[in-house]
């Protein structure tokens, strides 16, 4: 394992430390617990929004706090859900009296710390709703599952409930323009590689020089299929079809794309992947109104990408256009 | 054999519980590694590390349950994952059930055991045959009950929910999970042991080796 | 050898192709041969900025085009610079009248090809001046070497020469102002792995898990020194003790600092390092006044880092801070 | 043996070229991996592939100077990284050097060979020593002047200009680079052979080759 890092148990703190320096016009950083808040937070009056989750995903979450995003991420451990202890003092941090909405991943920890938070911060009068993201396609969403995961989605869904809450909808409001991007927003991945948790000091699974992982998560976990290698063209279209499938793209259909790098993917091959893409939805008569291109959330140095799909209404467009100021997004300002 | 047990049990217990889990931290990791995200071993060791420092800074005071209470804050605000809020609120419940007793009989045992697994089934929602920690929790709270009602000693209560844990956790082996993060591989989270079964009877065994300890 | 792409020959052509297609609103691919410009181009009355090089290390230089910065990119195939009738178009398609500046970086290959097309566009009638980035201090500056390369300083060069273009200084004062800028500007990277040449597919060299190459070039051309593995803050302090000296950097200067990463190096290890390089030049007496981390100039998925350090004046802050809108660099707009 | 070269000659050596380049690309990449950036033996190949493409489509017309004139502006739009110019002016200032010359007889075979070189120290400003292709072409060049005075036929000539210039490429290998991006290793560039000498002593040999063949 070679990494720029030192100890690796201190791997989150230092990083975190690094960002809140490098982004001290945009964030706080609270150092222990360990969170990081906008810089004008609380907004008087505006909904807050929280979220977090392991670290590792870089620049999700910290990197999407900001004017017009995030109020508060809360970074766990690598690939750790974060704590109540530190979920708390940030829910608190970003209540503008309007309430707080919490973004979760789809994750078991994920789910009970922040609910276990959200208890707690309601026992002391912050007015506090969550939304659950899930959009990992690769996973069966059935009763006899912990359900979808929550993946490249989230990103989709913290930008637009944060223009929402910019703009000053109220705490129902964000939640359901939130929940609408979660119905609306599906996602896949692919690994090449694995990564290497700092402290496990071994990849998390193996694949040989011709082996692919299709539907690998943002964790290294191992996907549903391995195959063998295949061409960029080839694994874009194992990507898409399950996402148009599950939500049923009809020509016409107008929606934000993202075509995210797992970490160690270098951003050329992003962009031959966004050209699939494009082809093969302008083949279906699907729009793409808006896109990303880039490492918006990912699995440490994992070679690999995801795709995340979007339909867009109207509101959704209108909200994501808005301005947005944060280490990672930013247009507008 | 003692016929109760005390507070130094239940401080001998966590300490085992520390040492066995540092101990293991990389079998813990290589488990979750194989079906999860490679951090079980990782998120315990850190969590009752910290459990044992607050013990060491004189911050558990006189009874059992105010052990097991700063073992469920400790590991619910330094854990994490999902294996954070399971334990704290299996130790939490497990707490609240002991109450303010000072001496803790083979029947409160058996209690104590029920408690926290109900405890983490409420939290989990997770049934046994899930392949999870309530596959060593479940066979073990039983096999407290079944002991204690048999007349058996504090310290053989545990050491029967232990094995039960033992044999549960060895039993998920073949089981495809359906709850946590080795859902999402199906069936491809059979022929690997879950490690929240495996730690879940290393903490039993830990509380048993700590009631025979104390009686020898 | 495992990528996201298909015919290793048409590498660039596709992913340029789809950086067209994801940012239509800012730039014009034009096809064959390759070129991408700014997509108001030619800026009438406005000097054009025109850069190039070797593909490989995106988002430099397509990523680059926008309002504010480059007026056009010409990629060459993978690290290889690119050709005259390439650069000669690109050149023509952006003059507005008052001339056009190549922004060209120190290697043979791209100053012989630039030097050709520059000779032939002057001949076609447009007012051409070159400048020559050598900011690596890895590479000894002598009679008896190529010279520096140019690395991560030519980011900084884009964006402060583009932001006076911009504002409508002359030909003159955009040379000018980008000459002050590389002699002000020094780098100096560390490969953690090496990278693979689609073409070639094979890595560009060979790392044991223990060593580093410290002051690796954006090409994978081996290093100076093969070290062995250390931790971040001892890197850290190897990339940064070289520019320090060289630069004569003293307390009370005031820098723009950018940790780039090489392309397979997450961003969670770059905020490491320049927690580290904060550190340092606090110790210093050196103030940070602007930062850039994450990925600019990058060598396909090599693991690994670089750090640039520019001893700033007033008035490239005054230009660094005016609204640039690029893919890969925006604000204030 | 011919006492002359013609259009046929310089039509041979550039299909020589372009298929010996073709061969000998994986070594080239090689090489270049080895001090340089890996795609030295690419980018040449796919320089003389659009050569010939072009000359297939007809481009080049009737003289050994239209033949080398296309080489030199296809090299020089396709070839890119250092060795496109070079080869590029190369090639440029050997169809000069011929004008419209229909023949080419040992002298003027000569004059195109010293020609080549000159092109190539005038644009990339190396000298002999630096481990180059200049270190491939000076001595190819001289062994031409040399092989020509002693009354050598063109064939013979270009023979010892290709035998100079394999020699040359040879000798890099202990060099110090010092000039083009092997230069960076420093010390570190010795016991390597140089990949623009060798590509320049294929381009040499095919170009004897080709004369041979011709009065075979
Ligand atoms: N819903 C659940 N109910 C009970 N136990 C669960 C549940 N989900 C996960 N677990 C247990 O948690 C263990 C994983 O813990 P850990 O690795 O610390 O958390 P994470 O999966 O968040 O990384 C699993 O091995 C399993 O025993
Ligand atoms: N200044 C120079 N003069 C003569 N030849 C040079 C010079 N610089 C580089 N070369 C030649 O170019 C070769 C490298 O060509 P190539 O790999 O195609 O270009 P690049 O170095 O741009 O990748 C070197 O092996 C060397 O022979
Ligand atoms: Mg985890
Ligand atoms: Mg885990
Ligand atoms: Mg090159
Ligand atoms: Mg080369």
């Amino acid at each position: 394992m070679k990494k720029l890092i030192n100890d690796p148990r201190a791997v989150v703190e230092e990083s975190v430390e690094g960002f809140g320096i490098a982004h001290a016009d945009l964030v706080t950083v609270h150092p222990d617990p360990l969170f990081v808040v906008r810089r004008d937070a609380p907004v008087q009056g505006k909904v807050g929004l929280v979220s977090g989750g392991g670290s590792g995903h870089e620049p999700l979450h910290a990197g999407f706090v900001g004017r017009g995003m995030l109020d508060a991420a809360v970074p766990g451990a690598v690939f750790t859900s974060p704590t109540p202890d530190a979920i708390i003092p940030a829910t608190t941090a970003v209540d503008g009296g309007a309430g707080v909405l919490h973004i979760v991943k789809n994750y078991t920890g994920d789910v009970l710390n922040f609910e276990t938070a959200a208890e707690m911060a309601a026992a002391d009068g912050v007015d506090v709703r969550s939304v659950l993201v899930n959009d990992d396609v690769a996973v069966e969403d059935s009763l006899y599952t912990a359900g979808r995961r929550g993946v490249g989605g989230t990103v989709l869904v913290e930008r637009i409930a944060g223009a929402a809450a910019e703009r000053g909808d109220d705490l129902d409001s964000v939640a359901a323009v939130a929940q609408r991007v979660i119905d609306g927003v599906r996602s896949m991945g692919v690994a090449l590689t694995a990564c290497t948790v700092p402290h496990a000091g071994v990849p998390s699974f193996e694949l040989t020089e011709d082996e692919i992982e299709i539907g690998v998560g943002i964790h290294g976990e191992p996907g549903r299929h391995r195959i063998a290698m295949e061409d960029a063209d080839g694994i874009t279209q194992r990507l898409l079809d399950p996402i148009t499938s599950d939500l049923q793209l009809v020509s016409g259909d107008r929606t934000i794309v993202m075509v995210n790098g797992m970490g160690g993917t270098p951003a050329g091959e992003l962009y031959i992947v966004f050209r699939r893409v494009a082809q093969l939805l302008e083949g279906l008569g699907v729009r793409i109104e808006r896109s990303l291109v880039g490492n918006y959330i990912t699995a440490l140095e994992m070679q690999g990408a995801s795709l995340t799909v979007l339909r867009a209404d109207d509101e959704m467009l209108e909200l994501w256009d808005t301005p947005v100021h944060t280490a990672a997004l930013r247009w507008g300002v | 054999m003692a016929e109760v047990l005390d507070t130094a049990w239940a401080l001998r217990w966590i300490r085992n519980t520390a040492d066995v889990i540092s101990a293991e931290r990389t079998q813990l990791i290589e488990l979750d590694r194989a079906i999860g995200d490679a951090d079980h071993g990782e998120n315990l060791d850190r969590g009752f590390t910290a459990v044992i420092g607050r013990i060491d800074a004189g911050e558990a005071s006189a009874t059992p349950a105010s052990v097991l209470k700063l073992v469920a804050m400790t590991l619910m605000s330094t854990v994490g994952g999902a294996a954070g809020p399971l334990y704290g609120t299996a130790f939490l419940r497990a707490a609240t059930a002991l109450g303010d007793a000072e001496e803790v009989d083979a029947a409160l045992v058996a209690t104590l055991v029920g408690a926290a697994r109900d405890g983490i089934m409420a939290r989990g929602k997770a049934e046994v045959g899930d392949k999870t920690m309530v596959d060593a929790w479940t066979p073990a709270a039983d096999a407290a009950r079944t002991a204690a009602q048999d007349g058996a000693t504090p310290a053989d209560v545990l050491a029967a929910a232990a094995r039960a844990a033992e044999a549960g956790a060895r039993g998920t082996e073949p089981l495809i999970a359906r709850k946590g993060r080795a859902s999402y591989l199906g069936e491809r989270s059979a022929g690997h042991r879950d490690p929240g079964a495996v730690s879940s009877a290393l903490i039993l065994r830990a509380a048993a080796d700590a009631a025979q300890e104390g009686s020898a």
